[in-house]
Order: structure tokens, then C-alpha cells, then sequence
């Protein structure tokens, strides 16, 4: 530990700069006040404004009035800090914590004669400009997203929630990286037990490096192992105000453009931010129609295999005699013919994403015809298992979080397994164990089935119907602990 | 160590989905051959049982791609001493398993069901992958020729069949859509009659190859509906003739359609009621058992040769003809199905179930359901008359022959 | 104990899942070959039955609030006596999840997967139940309110459907049985489903509010009574008596012979899986009874490994059985006198015991003060 | 048979092992072993064809006391 205050001020600097071990971009500027006082600037000039440095730091302290007056009297770290024309000016003596603010991209000031420092913070950041949201496209609605600064993140939430009840916590996590975390609510609405809950566990975290939010979520969340997300993530700012608004609680972290939030249900990964901004019954018809396109996508393919190698009695008598047909010829049994339509389906999905996106037009036609035309005339696999496999596709891309499109894909591969193995039992199985492990999971002391089980009518306006905003008057039941009415 | 526990749950059903893969049950669909038609016979002299199954050729039946007409299905004919030895003899000669769950209709010989079709039924009931709800016929052409006949138009003869059903119960009112099997073993154990289709092969031969799709003839070797058996329990008792079958199903209340051909002012008119209701109740006149029914149609016109207008007085006539007409055709019909003792309305045991004093008098004095008058009471009115109110009259006098 | 909470609404949904649950399924074809045209009015009587029992279960358990049937047992006839009663109890919840497993092995083999050797559906099945133990008894009763709506709509849908086959000359000869004989030999309809609920007293402490209980339970009772009834009266309008008395699973039979058109026709295996949510629920209680019993009488406080243990005996012995017909006759000729002991003999010992105690003080503090 | 005994032999063992792990107490390892074994042995008598049916034992017990 140094501190200023002890040693030489010119010791410091260099004991400061030797710390680095003089990188490229440490900038120790010494500017003269008076023949006999020299002042040093030191930045790290790729994190700092240069411009305020040389117009506005610099220039300052070479006008003469303030020399005159810096030479004259005998406080001149007072003068300094009332005089520069910067906000945010402290001063320290701490070295470690001179370091520290270095690498945040302040500027430290030190004059030679003195025995304190100044920090003065004229950081600037390389950042991406506000832009729409990638993932998250809607129709309507604000197209704004967030971006990788928490403070612009922060300035597009504060934008849309204008109210003096919304709570900052800020925790410095990650003892390499110094990530800043923070948890926002609104004080009046989210129920203390949560936010404490939220507190709790963030403080709890052990880790020595947070580069995207996911790193915190998977130390928050209720549970490790288990294909169901307990937070919900989101690059949109209104989605964050909106659950704000409901008393959820959200964290915002530097450096990635996902927010979470959190408690959430398992009926909240069908809504849509869409949803609030068209008609109700509109909205209420596409939640319907995510719901059944959850469905299909996680049970459309076992079931193919189930019915078609267990119970062949299900189908109707012309459509088994077409299947039939089809089915002549095909060297596969249908369990193998479904996993390798499927796997293959998955890796086009993968290379999809990865690939440089010149090379998209061309993948897309190769899977268009190795999938879709070729398969089939070759008699490889059926042409109804090229429809089945189409079905679960786009049903599994009508999920509105990404996150929760991996879920179903992990419940339909295990579902085809089982399917494979024990035909509609099997299913069954899977379904009822599913529907166990959603029952056991809370997600902040919230039960991830809520409103339905355990059932709670009121809260049903927002489930699987949406219904107009003048009757959706009351919060959350879950989340209203402390006001019921929204007016 | 919630984790850990999570980790041997899923192990432990791993280490089961590997000792288990033998998937028991399991059938590719290209391992069936779909039963579509099933016969049976068996000869009263020797107990010697024979049974035709059509199993579908699915290429020939699906949405086509080309290349030519094929066989639809094909029959295969096993014959054995008993139901049991019936599947291993099955066995050796299907290429594929029966796949037996997707069966249309159920064919069985005159003879066989003379005999009582007791076996059968039984058998039927017991196999899990049964559906009892198909329909069952009975033949008077010989069993071989009806099975390896192939059907114009509707090519699987199983849902050719199905959908004479169908259409007789939807157009003619000859038949009702409760001549299942389960229709039949539900009166297994009562005293009540069953009336199952009966169906015969018309023109002199079978079609048994595919040429003849390409001919125009259509009725040549066809399966047609031909009138119905009457079973007491399991066994084929007698025949009704086509013409009386109607008759049957509206005394019953089973008709969804009922048609009547009049004869007015030495014309034809042709009328139909839909969906007649019927109200039936047994009643004690007396000291004599009476069972009461009300007929109440609305008809419709659907022929009129008449060539005189149609007015209000022409209608109430036709109605009051129907009336006659049916009244007088019906409680025939009645008549002479007590006169062979056929207990077709369940008549028995209704009047075992009655109670009251005065029944249990009837009872002891030894008057059997045989004695039970029928006491038919028909209402109707014509509701549509058709697109044309009075018809064209033209220069003849209804006489076509000049 | 687990510190779980249940709803008085999530306890009726198990009370009447578990009471209605199979026994809408294995019931009515052996109430209508017994009683013929009249089997529909056994459902209300036994259910009257029912109710006098929940009342007598409910007096017990409120001597003792908190407690759960085991707990009594100890508290009431000490260590020795009263565990080894409560090991009864225990060996029963065992015996009876063995049944239920048997019900579903033998259900899926006779009607849907012949080959399949039975166990396989035991074992798999009882590690999705073992799961939902382990998990605890606010996860299973979240999941029985999350698959009850899925299961009531399925059964009405049914019912509508299959009305199309209603004939009322079905009903010919009604009130035509001989009560007492007809009244012995259903009187194992109280034994399953309204004896069996005395199960539910394993339930009561964790129901969020104690004086609502009662309400639900008989409520409940009542219900199921009703709804059994009407299962009965149905089935004989759809199905026929005769057929209906030689089927051994009638309600499956409806449901394999209804049809939507002639498009949707052979739909047995979707009521097959209705079939099994409700063993599922049905199954979890009374696994999760012996599961917790056993846990209360030794003292240990994690119920995981005890479930798990418990897959291998209960495989075991619901393969011990011989055949479906076996069981039924079991349940025709002795389970009513088996139920009779813990249903009715040891709560009214029980009670008895317990006032006895309760004079005792009294007397003790009428003395004392004297 | 004898790969049911040695699956058992090796669940047990590992079962035990992982409980000892868990730090659970005697009681509860000594109650698991307990119902396991009586499970092995309910199997071992499937096996050997003596099932053990408890409706058996009930039946004849409760015809016994009715006489």
C-alpha cells in the first residue's frame, strides 16, 4: 500500500506508471504552473476523451488568471477541484484506487508540491450506438435495444421509467475483471423478500471474470441442471420497464446488452412484447398460437415415431394407407429416419448462425435440397418425416426467447427417445416428468407454474388470454405484495 | 448434491433405456399388411373353418404417382380346424403382420351364421387390437367369389362396403348405422332379434383382376345390398325381403330417412321424411299387452306425376295416403313377424320388466309377448314440396308407350 | 417433516383425483355385472358410507392437529405398539402403490402393448413417481392441479362424444335387485375408492387451513360419489349391460369404439394416457405415504433415498400378483374386511384410546383439585 | 438373474458409498440397505418362481380369522 501523503509526489507518479510497466497507451503528461511547480496528467489515452483533455483540462490550466492564482496560494488542490470546469472530480491519496479509476478511464492530476491527487473522470469508451434489437425483432412498439454500456442502458430505462422510486444497487463482481452489476426495482412495488433474495445471491457470487450477463445468471438462478430458464433475459428496454413496472427485479450488467429479470413463470416465455402493443385480441390469438406452437415443436416428432411404430391404429385409414406407401422402400426404421432428419436439421441450424453471412444463400439451398427434394427421391427417408421435421422447425422458432426455443429442442430429442422406446408410454413418461420438474422449480420463491398451479384466477388476464389495458388493473398476484391496484 | 441426485435419476433411467431396447411392440409401418375385409365360412359338415382376408396393397391405394392401375388389395384364404390354428395358419402365409386394427367390415357366410356365429364373436371380443364397431354382413353368394371380386370407384371393398351402410342409412332408410358386430353381441344374451345387412355378389361372375378397371360395365360382379338377416342370439334365423327392411328400422326408431312410394289418382308421387321421430311405449289395454307407436314425419315431395295441380287439397290427399299406406304396410309387417315368432322390437323383454300389479296379472294368466297388439298412430305433413309447385303437364297422359 | 403447504383447493383436487382417479376406470364394469340396470345407485350409498368415515378420520385427526396417521399411531399407543401399527400402516401404503403399479402394468398390456414385459411400464412409470416424491408434496399437488384441468376436459369430451350411442332401452329392468345380496357384494366399493382415502390423512398437516379440511374432504367424497354414479349410468346407456359385464375395462371399450366421423376413429390409446395421469396422481400420494411414513417413524429427514429404495420393492411386488383376474377377486372378497382394519378398527382404537386419556387427566385434575 | 444380482450388488454399493459421501446417518443408511435388500430378496423370489403375493397372505389370514 502507498499512499501519496507518504512518499514524494513525483515518486508516486513513477511508482503509478512503473504499476503498468509502462504500456504504449499511458499517456504521463507534466505540464509546467510555475518554473518551480510541475503538474503531472496521467490517462490511459485510449479509454479517455482526448479532446476534453487538451481543450478543456489543459487548456484550463494554462491560462495564465489560474496560474496566478495556483502560484499564490497555498491550497491548490481546493482551487483545482472548485475551478476545473469537469463534474466529477475527486481526490485521493490511495494508490491502488488511483490505479484502479486509471483503468476506468479517468485522468489522474497530480501537482508536485501537493499531497492529495485528483481523479477526474473524462472516460469515452468505444460503444456501439443504440440501435434496433436483434434478436428481439417486434412490429410495433419502440425499436430501441440495448447496447454494451450500462450506462446507456441505464439512460434508456431511466428514459421510459420516469419515477423516483426506481432503486440502483451496484456491486463491483469479478475479481479480475471488475464488472459492474447492477439490480434495479421499483422500491414500492417489488416485494422486499425478493429484492433481498436478489441481493443475496448476487453477493454470493464467486468469480473471477463477468463477461456477459449469462455468467451471473447461471450463478442466480434457482437451479443448475434443468432445461427451464428461471430468469428471463431481454435486449429491449421496454420489456425491462415493463416488468419493472410489474415489481420484477432486473440486472443490468457492463459490457453485454442482456438484461435479466426476474422472478419469471413458465407462462411468461409465450408473451411477447408485441403482445402489449396491438389489440388485445389479437395478441390473445398469437398466445394461443405460441402455445400450440410450443407443443408441436416439442411433441410432433415423438409422436410421428410413436404412432407410426406403436400405434399404427391411430391413424386414419386412408392417411396409414398413404404412409404406408411412403414408407415402402425405406431402408430406416422410423426412430433412426426421425433422429437423422433432425440432427441434420440441427447442424444446417448451427452452420446457419456461425457461418459468414455470404455464405447463407448457399447452405440454405443445399438444405433446402438435401432435406427437402433429394432425401425423398431417394427413397432415404419418407416424405411425410420431411414434413414432420419442417413442422417442428418453424413451430420451434415461433418461441419469443431464443433462450427458450433451446429448451424445447432439448425436450424433443429427449421425447423421441423415449417415444422410440416405449411409444406413447414413453411420452407420457417424459410429459409427466416434465411436468413434475416444472412443478418443483421456483424461480425466486415464485412457483414457475403460477398463475396455474397454484392457481391464482385473477392473474389469469395475462396468461393465455390478454385482455384490454382498462380491466388489467390489478399486479401480479405473485408479485403484488405490496400494492394490488395499478391506479 | 441436489445436482448429484438429479445425476443418478438420470443415470439410473439411462442404464434402463440400454437394458430395455427391445422395443416388444414395435412395428414398422412397412412391416404390416393392413387388414381391410375380412370373410368367414365354415362348413357345417366337416367344422372345417375358412377365412379370406384382403390386405391392402398401399402403392396401388395411395395418392398415386403414376404408373398404371394395380391390384388395390390382395386375398389371402386360410383354412383351418379351429380359431387358434387359424393364426398360425395365418402366419405361414402372410409375408407381414396382420395388421388387424384397421379392418372395415366384416363379411360371414349364410351357412356359418345358420350355424351361430358364437365362436367368432367371442374370439372377436377378446383380442385387444378388435374394434367391435365394424360393420358386419352376411352373404348368400358363395364366400370365395364375394372376396376376389374387385369394386369399381371406391376400390377397397371393405369401405365399399362401409359406405353401402352409410348411404342406405343417409338416402333409403333401409338400414341403420347399428348393424355392428357390437350390435349384435349386445343382444347375445337377450331375447331381442338382431337384423344384420345381407349382401350378394349381382351378374353371373367375379372381376378378380385389375382389367377391370378399364372396362365400363360397373355391375357386372358387384357386391350389392341385398335385404337382412335376422339372428336370435348368435344364430342367423331367417330373412327379411329389401321391401320390408324400412319398415323395420321406423318401427324400431333407428331410420334417419324414410321413403314411401304412393300411388294417387293412378299417378306415382314419391315422398320422404327425414329424420321421422318416434315414440314407442308398451302399454296394457285391457288385460292385452299393446305397444304403441307414433310415427310424426315432415315429408318432402320428391317425385310428383300427377297431372293435376298440387293444391291444399292434393296434399292433405298424399298425406292421408301415406298414412294409409304405411299404417297398413308397417302393422303387415308387424303381423308377420309375430306370426314367425321373431321377437324383432325386444317386445319379450320388456314385458318381463314391467311392473305392476296388473302386469304381474297378465303374467300369470300366461299371455306371451306374441299376444302384443301394435297399436301405430302416424302423423304427417308435407313441409317441402320441391322446386316446382305444380308439374309440368305434358301432351301425354302419363302413358309413355305410343 | 417437510414444511410444505397446500391449498384447501390443491387437497380437494388430490382427495378427488385420488378417490375418483381409477376408480372410474376399474370400477364400473364389476358394479354393473354385479347390479346389472341398478349399479348406479351402489356409487351413492357407498359414498354416503364414505362420508361417515371422513368423519370419523377427521374427529382423530383433529384430537391430534399436526400430526400426520403415523404420528398418531406412536403418539397414541407409544413406541412399541403404536410403531408397530405404524408399520402396518406403512407395509399397506407399500402394498396398495404395488396394486396401483399393477393396475397400470396389467391396463397397458392387455389393451395396448401385449409383448411388452409388464415390469418395464412399472419401473418406468415409478421412476417418474419417484421423482415427484423426492420433489415433495407441494410439487405433487401442483402437478395434480397442472394435469386435472387437462384430465376433466379429455372426460368430457369423451362423454359428448360417445352420447351418440345412448339408448335408453339400455335401462330395461331397473329396480329389479335384491338389496342386501347386492349390498355385500359391492360392499367392496367402499373398500376402493372410499376406505382407501384414509390415506389422505398423511395429507392433513400440510394443508394451509386446518377447519377447511373437512369441507374439502367430504366435499370431495361427495363428488366422487356422484361422478361414479353418473360413470356407471353412463356406461350402461353407451355401452349396454351385457357388454358392459363382460368387458374388463368398459370405459376403455366406449372410448375404442367412438369415433368423429369416419375420420377420427381408433382413440383408445389417448384415454390409455388419461388413464395414466390419474394412476400418476393416485400413485404419487399413496407412494409418497409410505415414502413419508417411513421417513416420520424412523426420524430421517430426506425422503430421496428412501424413494429410490422403495422402486425396487414395489416393482418386486406388484409383479407378485398373478393376473388381472386375481386381483379383482381379491378385491371382491377381501378387500373390504382388509380396508376394515385400517380404515375403521384402528382410528375408532384410536379415538378410544385417546379418550380414555383424555378422562384420565380430567380425572386427574378433578382429584387434584378436590 | 445374475446380471440383476450384480446391477444390485453395485447400485447398493455406490448408493452407499455416496451416501456415507453425503454424510447421512446410520439410521437412514441402515433403513435404505434395509428396504433394498427386501426389495433384492421380493425379486430373488420372482426369479426363482416363488412369488411372494401379498393377497395370498391376506386372503388366507382374513379366511382364517372369519374361519
Amino acid at each position: 500500500m502507498l499512499f501519496i501523503d507518504e512518499i514524494d509526489p513525483k515518486t508516486f507518479v513513477n511508482q503509478i506508471v512503473s504499476t503498468f510497466q509502462n504500456p504504449p497507451d499511458l499517456v504521463n503528461h507534466i505540464f509546467v504552473i510555475s518554473p518551480n511547480l510541475h503538474g503531472h496528467c496521467v490517462f490511459i489515452e485510449t479509454l479517455v476523451d482526448k479532446h476534453k483533455i487538451e481543450h478543456e483540462l489543459l487548456h484550463f490550466l494554462s491560462e495564465e488568471s489560474i496560474n496566478n492564482e495556483l502560484q499564490s496560494s497555498p491550497d491548490i488542490i481546493d482551487i483545482l477541484q472548485t475551478r476545473i470546469p469537469l463534474s466529477s472530480i475527486t481526490e485521493t491519496t490511495d494508490l491502488n484506487h488511483c490505479v484502479q479509476k486509471l483503468l476506468d478511464g479517468w485522468c489522474l492530476l497530480v501537482i508536485e508540491c501537493t499531497k492529495q491527487a485528483l481523479l477526474l473522470d473524462i472516460s469515452k469508451t468505444p460503444h456501439r450506438n443504440v440501435s434496433e434489437p436483434l434478436m428481439e425483432s417486434t412490429v410495433h412498439g419502440p425499436q430501441e435495444g440495448f447496447t454494451e454500456s450500462i450506462e446507456i442502458n441505464l439512460a434508456l430505462l431511466r428514459k421510459r421509467v420516469k419515477n423516483i422510486h426506481l432503486r440502483i444497487e451496484q456491486f463491483i463482481i469479478g475479481t479480475e475483471t471488475e464488472t459492474k452489476v447492477r439490480i434495479l426495482y421499483l422500491e414500492h412495488l417489488a416485494p422486499t423478500d425478493v429484492v433481498d433474495e436478489f441481493r443475496k445471491r448476487i453477493r454470493s457470487i464467486q468469480i473471477d471474470s463477468i463477461l456477459d450477463s449469462a455468467y451471473v445468471e447461471e450463478w442466480i438462478q434457482d437451479r443448475t441442471i434443468s432445461p427451464f430458464s428461471t430468469l428471463l433475459k431481454t435486449e429491449r428496454p421496454d420489456v425491462l420497464a415493463s416488468h419493472l413496472l410489474e415489481g420484477r427485479v432486473g440486472v443490468l450488467v457492463d459490457g453485454t446488452p442482456d438484461a435479466l429479470m426476474g422472478p419469471v413463470t413458465f407462462f411468461q416465455f409465450f408473451s411477447a412484447p408485441d403482445d402489449y402493443y396491438q389489440r388485445a385480441h389479437i395478441a390473445t390469438l398469437l398466445r394461443w398460437l405460441r402455445i400450440l406452437s410450443f407443443i408441436l415443436a416439442i411433441l410432433v416428432p415423438s409422436l410421428y415415431i410413436a404412432v407410426l411404430t406403436y400405434h399404427q391404429e391411430l391413424l386414419p385409414h386412408s392417411l396409414l394407407i398413404n404412409l404406408s406407401a411412403q414408407r415402402e422402400g425405406v431402408p430406416f426404421p422410423t426412430l433412426l429416419e426421425a433422429i437423422i432428419m433432425m440432427i441434420t436439421f440441427e447442424v444446417l441450424r448451427e452452420a446457419g448462425l456461425r457461418m459468414p453471412r455470404i455464405a447463407g444463400q448457399a447452405i440454405s439451398i443445399v438444405g433446402a435440397l438435401v432435406l427437402g427434394e433429394a432425401a425423398v427421391v431417394a427413397g432415404l427417408v419418407a416424405a411425410a418425416m420431411v414434413i414432420v421435421v419442417s413442422i417442428t422447425a418453424i413451430s420451434n422458432f415461433v418461441a419469443p426467447s431464443y433462450k427458450f426455443g433451446i429448451t424445447q429442442r432439448i425436450l424433443q430429442f429427449s421425447y423421441m427417445a423415449l417415444a422410440g422406446f416405449m411409444g406413447l408410454f414413453g411420452v407420457l413418461c417424459g410429459v409427466l416428468f416434465t411436468v413434475v420438474h416444472l412443478a418443483s422449480i421456483k424461480s425466486f420463491g415464485v412457483p414457475y407454474l403460477s398463475p396455474l398451479a397454484p392457481s391464482k384466477f385473477r392473474d389469469w388476464k395475462d396468461v393465455f388470454v390478454r385482455v384490454p389495458r382498462p380491466w388489467m388493473n390489478t399486479y401480479p398476484q405473485v408479485t403484488r405484495k405490496k400494492r394490488r391496484r395499478r391506479i | 448434491m441436489k445436482e448429484l441426485k438429479k445425476g443418478i435419476m438420470i443415470m439410473m433411467t439411462g442404464i434402463l433405456l440400454c437394458c430395455t431396447t427391445g422395443c416388444w411392440d414395435k412395428n414398422e409401418l412397412n412391416e404390416l399388411a393392413i387388414g381391410e375385409l375380412v370373410g368367414a365360412d365354415r362348413d357345417p359338415d366337416t367344422g372345417k373353418q375358412t377365412v379370406y382376408y384382403q390386405i391392402v396393397n398401399p402403392e396401388a391405394v395411395a395418392a398415386q404417382k403414376g404408373g398404371g392401375i394395380k391390384a388395390p388389395v390382395y386375398t389371402y384364404c386360410v383354412q383351418a380346424d379351429s380359431t387358434s390354428e387359424l393364426g398360425t395358419k395365418t402366419a405361414n402365409l402372410l409375408p407381414r403382420k396382420l395388421f388387424s386394427d384397421h379392418y372395415q367390415s366384416e363379411i360371414v357366410t349364410e351357412r356359418y351364421a345358420k350355424q351361430g356365429l358364437n365362436s367368432l364373436l367371442n374370439f372377436f371380443e377378446k383380442q385387444h387390437n378388435r374394434r367391435s364397431n365394424l360393420y358386419l354382413f352376411v352373404t348368400d353368394s358363395p364366400l370365395s367369389e364375394v372376396m376376389m371380386t374387385y369394386l369399381p370407384l371406391e376400390r377397397l371393398p371393405g369401405r365399399s362396403l362401409r359406405s353401402i351402410i352409410e348411404i342406405q342409412s343417409k338416402l333409403t332408410g333401409r338400414l341403420s348405422r347399428r348393424v355392428r358386430i357390437k350390435d349384435l353381441v349386445e343382444n347375445m344374451e337377450s331375447s331381442r332379434l338382431t337384423v344384420m345387412p345381407m349382401i350378394s355378389l349381382s351378374g353371373s361372375s367375379p372381376s378378380p383382376t385389375t382389367d377391370r378397371y378399364e372396362k365400363i360395365e360397373a355391375n357386372q360382379g358387384n357386391l350389392i345390398f341385398s335385404g337382412g338377416a335376422v339372428f336370435k342370439n348368435d344364430r342367423m334365423i331367417g330373412k327379411l325381403p329389401l321391401n320390408q327392411m324400412n319398415y323395420y328400422f321406423i318401427l324400431k326408431g333407428e331410420s334417419e330417412v324414410f321413403m314411401e312410394s304412393l300411388t294417387i289418382n293412378n299417378r306415382t308421387v314419391d315422398v320422404q321424411a327425414i329424420k321421422p321421430k318416434v315414440r314407442r311405449r308398451l302399454d296394457l289395454i285391457s288385460g292385452e299387452p299393446v305397444w304403441k307407436v307414433d310415427i310424426s314425419t315432415k315429408l318432402s315431395l320428391v317425385n310428383n306425376e300427377q297431372k293435376n295441380e298440387l293444391t291444399l287439397e292434393n296434399l292433405k290427399m298424399i298425406e292421408e295416403k301415406f298414412k294409409q299406406q304405411v299404417f297398413q304396410k308397417a302393422t303387415e309387417f308387424y303381423q308377420e313377424s309375430i306370426s314367425k315368432e321373431w321377437d324383432l322390437f325386444g317386445l319379450e323383454e320388456k314385458i318381463k320388466y314391467q311392473n305392476g300389479k296388473e302386469w304381474d296379472d297378465m303374467k300369470k294368466r300366461g299371455i306371451a309377448w306374441d299376444k302384443t297388439k301394435l297399436q301405430l298412430s302416424i302423423k304427417s305433413e308435407i313441409t317441402d314440396i320441391g322446386q316446382t309447385i305444380n308439374p309440368y303437364v305434358g301432351d301425354n297422359d302419363g302413358n309413355s308407350s305410343n | 417433516m417437510e414444511t410444505a403447504r397446500i391449498s384447501t383447493w390443491q387437497f380437494f383436487i388430490l382427495a378427488l383425483g385420488y378417490l375418483l382417479g381409477t376408480s372410474f376406470f376399474f370400477r364400473i364394469g364389476g358394479l354393473i355385472s354385479i347390479a346389472k340396470q341398478d349399479a348406479w345407485m351402489i356409487p351413492l350409498w357407498s359414498g354416503i358410507a364414505g362420508v361417515l368415515l371422513v368423519l370419523i378420520w377427521i374427529k382423530l385427526a383433529n384430537y391430534y392437529p399436526g400430526n400426520t396417521i403415523i404420528q398418531i399411531c406412536i403418539q397414541v399407543a407409544g413406541k412399541g405398539f403404536g410403531g408397530f401399527i405404524a408399520l402396518l400402516y406403512i407395509g399397506y401404503f407399500v402394498h396398495l402403490s404395488a396394486l396401483i403399479t399393477r393396475n397400470l402394468g396389467d391396463f397397458m398390456k392387455i389393451n395396448l402393448m401385449p409383448r411388452t414385459p409388464i415390469v418395464v411400464f412399472h419401473v418406468m412409470f415409478l421412476l417418474v413417481i419417484c421423482y415427484a416424491v423426492t420433489k415433495g408434496v407441494e410439487t405433487i399437488s401442483r402437478s395434480t392441479e397442472f394435469l386435472f384441468p387437462l384430465v376433466t376436459v379429455t372426460f368430457l369430451l369423451i362423454f359428448f362424444i360417445a352420447l351418440s350411442e345412448w339408448n335408453w332401452d339400455r335401462f330395461q329392468g331397473m329396480f329389479h335387485m335384491n338389496i342386501w345380496t347386492t349390498m355385500k357384494e359391492t360392499r367392496s366399493l367402499i373398500g376402493f375408492p372410499f376406505m382407501e382415502a384414509f390415506v389422505l390423512m398423511m395429507l392433513f398437516p400440510y394443508v394451509k387451513s386446518k377447519n377447511r379440511i373437512k369441507v374439502s374432504f367430504i366435499l370431495a367424497n361427495v363428488v366422487t360419489a356422484l361422478l361414479l354414479s353418473l360413470g356407471v349410468f353412463f356406461t350402461i346407456g353407451v355401452l349396454g349391460v351385457t357388454r358392459a359385464s363382460h368387458e374388463t375395462y368398459s370405459l376403455f371399450v366406449i372410448v375404442q369404439e367412438m369415433h368423429i366421423g369416419t375420420f377420427f376413429e381408433h382413440l383408445e390409446s389417448t384415454i390409455a394416457l388419461i388413464l395414466l395421469i390419474v394412476i400418476f396422481i393416485k400413485l404419487s400420494i399413496s407412494y409418497y405415504c409410505a415414502v413419508s411414513g417411513l421417513c416420520q417413524l424412523f426420524q430421517v429427514n430426506n425422503r430421496s433415498w428412501l424413494s429410490i429404495s422403495l422402486i425396487l420393492l414395489v416393482s418386486g411386488l406388484s409383479l407378485g400378483f398373478d393376473n388381472i383376474l386375481e386381483n379383482i377377486v381379491f378385491n371382491r372378497e377381501y378387500y373390504f374386511e382388509y380396508m376394515l382394519l385400517f380404515a375403521v378398527i384402528f382410528p375408532l382404537l384410536f379415538l378410544f384410546l385417546t379418550w380414555m386419556k383424555k378422562g384420565k387427566e380430567k380425572r386427574k385434575v378433578v382429584g387434584s383439585q378436590a | 438373474m445374475i446380471w440383476f444380482i450384480l446391477f444390485i450388488a453395485v447400485a447398493l454399493a455406490t448408493s452407499i458409498f455416496m451416501m456415507v459421501k453425503q454424510k447421512k446417518s446410520t439410521k437412514e443408511i441402515m433403513l435404505f440397505s434395509t428396504i433394498v435388500l427386501l426389495g433384492f430378496a421380493d425379486w430373488i423370489s420372482i426369479f426363482l418362481e416363488r412369488k411372494f403375493n401379498p393377497n395370498h397372505w391376506i386372503a388366507s389370514f382374513i379366511d382364517w380369522i372369519s374361519l
